[in-house]
């Protein structure tokens, strides 16, 4: 088992206290793991979370799809409902 | 034929784009045409300039009151960095390339930008215009889905 | 709820359009916002502001050489007047009514306009962008269409 | 029958004297009777032309399609191939 710290913004962060979730996963995570245990763990975040077999994550700050490998130290964010323009 | 990549920039920026903050920042990146005239680019194989301001408005609707409109001061951009403007830029390069376009400038502001004031700035330079528009839509369209941007209220 | 008509602009005018020959014009015409920077507009219901610049490019195909691409001085544009401007302004108040935009300028040159320079500028300020992208696609169409303008090559 | 003279620009003037052409017409016609004139009588135009069924002519600074009336003293003009923009 380990764990990830995932960075969460935007309306979803107002769920959520500094900044970031914590979530358990299985040895040799993908990105797919993480968003499942997102779902499972957080559901208040559910309204702003991806799909969980099509859903992408941010691994170190580049777009990574479902099987994303997910590593020790890597930088995790939930990127959705973004806003500029 | 082999073509000279066309200029790109894609910059986050700590304030709203003003016309003076827009000219500082071409200047300070060395823009090829910071102060000249749109069409007079050294090749003048362009022939349409399109230029995007996206402005924040009086009202935006209030989630936590049912999503009826509501009055603002200003909007507070929060940027991810670096991702953000990696995006962008990623963005840029891909609409630029996909598109032969021959120049792309796009800023995005970070931080405090009140209403009336200018958040997002896009100007493409294209030989033809169909290209620019087509590209113009896409890149925002790319923006609002990829760039790792929020923004929160501040109510008046 | 009953709006104020959106201010339209639709004028041909005997120079190139320089930065200079524009705001020369919007202060002749009493254009509301003349001075102030885009987003600027009393109401602050304006959420994008999109520019279009034509510009007169160094080569045209020459229909006599076969259409091969052939180097420019400058083209000469030719309107029947007093159609042309009034074909302008049409399509300037069809699009602004069916977009629902906030304002419209649309200036295009008669007579000599050089290699670089600027033939026709459209300037569209709405709440949405994707209203004035729409917008400025069809008036571009529309005038390509239906306003009485021919361009003469003055070939190098 | 009566004569009606039709202002010609463009590209399509270059094969015309003074930029405009004239057509001999039966009475009371219409942009469509015009136009089977310019088409019958200045073949040389054609390439600029409209069709005759579906073409539109200005008459008097305002587009006018087939069924529209042509009375003597409207100024009446061929607009093609425009190069605005």
């Amino acid at each position: 088992m380990m764990e990830v710290e995932v960075l969460v913004f935007g309306a979803a962060a107002i769920h959520v206290k500094g900044g970031n979730v914590v979530v358990t996963v299985g040895d040799r995570p993908t990105v797919r793991d993480v968003l499942a245990a997102l779902h499972e763990q957080h559901p208040d975040l559910r309204f702003a979370m991806p799909p969980i077999e099509t859903g992408r994550l941010a691994v170190n700050h580049v777009f990574a799809t479902a099987e994303h490998p997910v590593r020790a130290g890597d930088e995790i964010a939930l990127i959705t409902l973004v806003g500029g323009g | 034929m082999a073509r000279t990549p066309a200029p790109v920039l894609a910059r986050i920026i700590d304030s709203p784009l003003t016309r003076d903050a827009e000219r500082a920042e071409l200047l300070l990146q060395g823009w090829p045409h910071a102060f000249a005239p749109a069409g007079n680019s050294v090749a003048r194989t362009v022939g349409a300039v399109l230029r995007f301001e996206g402005i924040v408005r009086r009202g935006e609707p209030d989630p936590s009151a049912g999503g009826t409109e509501r009055e603002l001061l200003a909007l507070e951009y929060q940027a991810y960095d670096p991702m953000a403007e990696r995006e962008l830029r990623r963005i840029a390069l891909d609409i630029v390339e996909r598109h032969a376009l021959s120049s792309l400038v796009a800023l995005h502001s970070r931080g405090r930008v009140g209403v009336g004031e200018v958040s997002f700035l896009l100007i493409m330079e294209s030989p033809h215009r169909a290209e620019a528009l087509a590209a113009m839509t896409l890149f925002i369209d790319m923006l609002k889905q990829d760039v790792p941007i929020w923004k929160k209220p501040i109510w008046r």
